[in-house]
């Protein structure tokens, strides 16, 4: 599915002017979409010969879906699921997909601008450069990564169950592909903020498996020496912040550390993470505004698990999606499954290179869902069963190992292998995190002011 | 104390269509029922009209409760966590507070704004006690119930205040049933009459009288300074324990007349030791009572540090009965 | 110009289709429009002869300015200044116009949709109950009322030269026809909320002029006792809350107060003013976006005078218009002239007609401009002196008389009679405001709390 | 103080190129120089790079400036009226108070957030005194100078302090000159240096010796108080005034050695009483210096309403020098 604007993530197929096994001349008219913005012809963007159609008339295509497969001859077979299960930017060509940058794709009415409204300050991402091709390491990097943030947060759990930590838990099962496929992106120096449920944008940035662990535990070894807790955990030599627990009150910050990297001239960029609920708060709207209006280098990354706690996004916001609020400041909105870590990865790349290239601020609304309660002790009976039911098909991690094992990137034992590897890991963690030191009560008194 | 609160926004709801409920995640189906189940069910009987489930959007919380009430309403608000005031302290301390006194007092603001306090290891940014600023808010009352009698009572009369009330609650005495059990949680014993009462506002309550000294104290503290004189009785210490339960208005004459038998002031609050409301407490003995007073006033309070989130130092920083024995002493063996 | 969508205000003339003298059937292609949001060609409404062009290809017309006169035969005359001054919904027939009511006028592209990104939430505002003729009683009304805000400014604006006031002043010269315009639309009941720039609101909502005067004099006669001051001015029986001095501050406080509308069934609204630079502060977005879910009985009225104090908008806003901030929370936004009153009412009154009907908030932004400086004290030097001199020249009181002159409906003698009049209700103002009692000291101590 | 206040920023802004200037009409051409002329001038000598225009968005400007100091910036930030203040509350009390003792001491936050306070009629939502809200939040530090040779010292060891700053000015200390003159402003007489120089925070300074009783104030009230001193002088009274400088750190020794010397304590400030910065004072001296005290504390402080409009209320709220004397008089005659 070509990509219809910034702010526009999917379309209707209203029809299609080709039917398989036409020939089709580059700049033909091929399908007919309609978006919440227009209703547009779109033209191909190379020759060749429709094999097959895989989102008929009447049906809905996201941004980034492949919709039909183009081939060079009529009879041309299209390869094994390989070659339309990965995401286009993967692709060497045959689909006719998402991707605005295919540069053959035109629009049929040119003159409307049907994006943001103050499009001509839109900087177009320089996606060329932006999406790099994934290599084999990065992929089996960023699902050992997923796996880990999974069973940290399994480990923590049950450690919690068992009644060896204190304090409370936000969890974050099922979010882990937007954690690693952002932080992915990330180089040295570069800084996140994070919320109330932050160990996996933690593991994802890369602080310490150990000191997260011990952190829980409540122990002087833990990241923030037992003073944080769960919902503080950061790290900033790693590029973390500590989490803000309070809806959006990270969001003034991470605009704030991204001033100091464009004053000082540092090559480096924001990830600041928060929730759909997140962006009714105030300081989602100064803060978001703030960096637009200065162009400071900071990735707005929403990630919308459809319920604030217990209240669902529709209750709470008239918009049906959160990267429609991007046009309120002037900046690139556009929304993503958030479930797939390459797409992730893709769009992030986008707005990184955005940021880094000074062009400004991007709101990134990656769609995902928290597969356990808002906390501890939620059982979470507000979400319909066919609905969890429903996300749980959409597993991130199962999702993305399915894939991996077909294109053949990932070998059945070797999963085995990295699960149990991760085990041991975490058991390393939580026994240096059992033997470390508790704070003593009157460390309570000291790191109140630097003197 | 929770089935108490409801209790109180039940009656008081049946009694007036005007009361409105206002907060997230209060009344949503197969859901929590507030961070602490207090309005747990109320959607039910009253409907998602009056049981308003909110956005996340503190100030606006605020302001919509004033504004409601200055339309006829008697809207009752919370936040989740205590600590979140400070994102609706403007529309609280610039707007609720001062409206009628701007009017020049042809309005009134009949609000109640609801606010769990107390540390509960959750570390800096939800176990905040921030009684203090909102007692230096002039226009504000402010309640702060030890108990579930007195939660009921108190919060009844608060809906039916004319003035905003901002009503305090702490997490540990919320009780133990339910989901919501709190680690460390008190289930605190007493009677809640199911029948209708009210608790009038400035009437500090006596709960154990003594001659040797005075204790202040509010929320869980009342309890940790009941613990305390009973460890003190044992060595023949008798110390008068007085439960503010409210701020605004305070009831001064109670604590002067005991501070005047006694002679010596020990006040005990979760809050931060600098500024906190014992200061004002301590402020207006020295002036009123000085020549009573035949020992150093003391304060047993929270340190001034964030709350962290260790148990261990969350135990340290929570005045603890042992810390106020150690202070009673002190002042009773004052020369 | 029609109306070419919620949040379209203006719109470029890419080329006339048809010249003057030529005859133009129904539905016929007359000329191409390009906005912000689309190009379209937009077709005749009725028959006729194009008589004169009134904008030209290449240039800009606002939403409800005329662009052209058609005439029934080719030659006709089409009568004196009146016929192409006034607003159309005043006019009988000739000119193409803003009115998108007109039901001739049909885009071409009827399937794009290029307003909200939440149309199918988005309820057309039902026009033709809404947008009453203006009688000649309410037109001299509206202009008496407005002569009567600036003298009362002015007025003030020499006592406070002369000393006789206390505090600071921030006025609104400039900006009558914005208050005026709304609040000729509200009834009894209805409620409105201003800023630290309240006293053309006060004036044009019918708080009396004496115990304004006498307020600002810090009198016990004031409307708020002495106790309020200039930035605090309201009285609550006449439909006014007082005005709230802090930026943003009385967003969320109107829609408590439409709650209580909607709750109490009563079938009133609020007017929430408040200007562009309040749209950047956290209670603008939390209110308006909780007025949005609920669909409160609300309109909110944004002056847009250009400067947050001395800050120009462009600077601290990226989008160029206030009401595109509207589609955030999947509400209708519009611009219009905010100096031309009977703009002002007919687009509040469309408003008010939405949110009295239950169809939830508007975001009017009314484009103005305060001729003073933002206080007392502040002489403007940051404004460019040719930006003031236009505005003078479209200062809303001299071209609103000058229309009216124009229309016959105001006789030249009349206007000396109403200034005449008003300066007498100020004097007797000013005098009675001096005559009045002054609290006494110790009244500072009540009103605190409600026994 | 005006002209002071920018040689400090000047000073530290040419020392170190870290310091940026954040908030809302600070660098306009042709504008103000924020509400009070503060910055006016320096975004023509260091740009609009370093003296940035904000939007309107407290909140924001106090979480960015807190962002940018964590990334390695030491940011000016300022509101244009304290009253402003209760926007940015959750940035400065949640987060710019707590990040470094969240991050176990890892984090250093410097920055200095200026707040303009003190009545001056423009009633209640632009005249308050707001100190002791911020004195109430461990973590943050706050300065609160009365002349400007202080105000140039205070400045700029605020700015090089690693921990985030809450600095009151008072509005009608700023001085007589310029546009931005205020009915009822002193022009403080006092010489600033045009060297560098800097005044340690947490020492109080003793404006005037005296042995019969100890005035301790802040911003325009250590003016009322030397007026106050100087009436009771002609009637043998000796005052010892105090200005305390910083209200965090306290300098506690500096009051209780006074106190302990005049045995009586009179406390003065413009803000509310209930709940004041007097009321930690009077508390700590209570505890401390109990034996030494012979007579009560006394407060003169605003009384507990909004800020009134009308001067003639204006003035009864505002301690006075008439009413400072009445509180020493009554002190020193006790019994």
């Amino acid at each position: 599915m070509p990509d219809l604007g910034q702010t526009v993530a999917e379309g209707k197929i209203v029809r299609w002017l080709k039917q398989p096994g036409d020939r089709v001349e580059k700049g033909e008219p091929l399908f007919e979409v309609e978006t919440d913005k227009v209703t547009m012809e779109v033209e191909a963007f190379r020759a060749g010969y429709l094999h097959e159609i895989l989102v008929g008339g009447g049906e809905i295509a996201g941004a980034a879906t492949p919709i039909a497969i183009l081939t060079d001859s009529p009879n041309e077979s299209h390869g094994g699921p390989s070659s339309h299960a990965p995401e286009p930017g993967f692709k060497k060509t045959s689909s006719v997909t998402a991707s605005g940058s295919v540069p053959g794709v035109q629009r049929k009415h040119a003159r409307r601008r049907t994006t943001s409204p103050a499009p001509e300050r839109v900087v177009a991402p320089p996606r060329s450069t932006t999406e790099p091709k994934l290599t084999t390491d990065q992929k089996l990097g960023m699902y050992r990564r997923m796996v880990l943030c999974r069973m940290f947060e399994e480990r923590v759990y049950y450690l919690f169950l068992e009644g060896r930590l204190p304090g409370t838990i936000h969890q974050s099962q099922g979010q882990e592909a937007s954690a690693v496929g952002v932080c992915s992106v990330l180089e040295p120096g570069d800084m996140i903020t994070s919320t109330h449920r932050p160990h996996s944008h933690a593991i994802a940035r890369g602080v310490s498996v150990t000191s997260l662990m011990a952190e829980l535990f409540a122990k002087a070894t833990g990241c923030c020496r037992g003073k944080g807790g769960s919902m503080h955990v950061g790290d900033r030599d790693a590029g973390m912040l500590p989490a803000i627990a309070i809806v959006g009150g990270g969001i003034p910050l991470a605009a704030g550390c991204a001033l100091s990297f464009q004053y000082l001239k540092q090559p480096n960029i924001v990830a600041c993470f928060f929730g759909e609920g997140a962006t009714n708060i105030g300081t989602f709207h100064e803060g978001v505004n703030i960096a637009a209006i200065w162009d400071l280098p900071v990735v707005f990354v929403c990630e919308n698990n459809r319920y604030a706690a217990s209240t669902a996004v529709e209750k709470v916001m008239k918009v049906r999606r959160v990267s429609e609020r991007a046009a309120a400041y002037g900046i690139p909105g556009e929304t993503q499954d958030g479930n797939d870590v390459e797409v992730v990865y893709r769009a992030m790349a986008r707005a990184a290179a955005r940021a880094r290239d000074g062009a400004g601020p991007t709101l990134l609304e990656l769609e995902t869902y928290r597969l356990a309660g808002h906390s501890r002790s939620d059982p979470g009976h507000y979400r319909a069963a066919e609905e969890v039911a429903g996300w749980k098909v959409r597993d991130p991690i199962a999702a993305y190992e399915t894939r991996l094992l077909a294109e053949g990137l990932l070998r059945p034992k070797a999963v085995a292998e990295i699960r149990s590897a991760i085990d041991h890991e975490l058991d390393e963690a939580v026994a240096r995190a059992e033997q470390g030191p508790e704070p003593r009560p009157e460390d309570c008194l000291s790191d109140v002011f630097s003197e | 104390m929770v089935e108490a609160l409801r209790e109180a926004l039940r009656e008081e709801m049946r009694r007036d269509e005007r009361v409105i409920l206002l907060g997230e995640d209060i009344g949503v189906e197969g859901g929590f029922g507030g961070a602490f189940t207090v309005t747990l069910g109320l959607s039910e009987e009253f409907g998602h009209r009056r049981v308003i489930d909110t956005p996340i959007s503190e100030a606006a919380i605020a302001g919509v409760a004033t504004g409601a009430a200055l339309g006829g309403l008697r809207p009752v608000a919370d936040v989740q966590y205590g600590d979140f005031l400070f994102l609706a302290m403007d529309q609280l301390a610039n707007n609720a507070a001062k409206l009628r006194y701007m009017s020049g007092g042809k309005l009134t603001v009949p609000m109640v704004f609801r606010a769990p306090v107390g540390a509960t290891t959750r570390g800096a940014q939800h176990g905040q006690s921030l009684e203090a600023f909102f007692m230096h808010v002039p226009g504000l009352k402010v309640a702060c119930p030890s108990n579930p009698y007195d939660a009921k009572g108190l919060l009844k009369t608060a809906v039916r205040d004319d003035n905003p009330v901002i009503f305090f609650e702490h997490k540990l005495l919320y009780g133990s049933k339910g989901s919501r059990k709190e680690k460390g949680g008190l289930q605190v014993l007493g009677v809640v009459p199911e029948e209708e009462y009210l608790i009038p506002f400035g009437q500090a309550k006596v709960l154990r009288p003594g001659r040797d000294a005075t204790i202040v104290a509010n929320l869980l503290m009342v309890h940790k300074s009941m613990q305390a004189a009973t460890m003190l009785a044992d060595d023949g210490i008798e110390a008068e324990v007085i439960d503010v339960r409210t701020l605004v208005p305070l009831d001064w004459s109670t604590v002067f007349e005991s501070v005047e038998k006694t002679g010596k002031l020990i006040i005990v609050e979760e809050d931060n030791l600098t500024g906190g409301w014992g200061a004002e407490v301590a402020a207006r003995i020295a002036d009123s009572c000085i020549d009573y007073l035949d020992a150093p006033i003391r304060r047993v309070a929270a340190p001034d540090t964030p709350v962290p989130f260790a148990p261990v130092m969350e135990n340290f920083y929570v005045p603890s009965a042992e810390k106020i024995v150690a202070a009673v002493n002190a002042v009773v063996s004052w020369r």
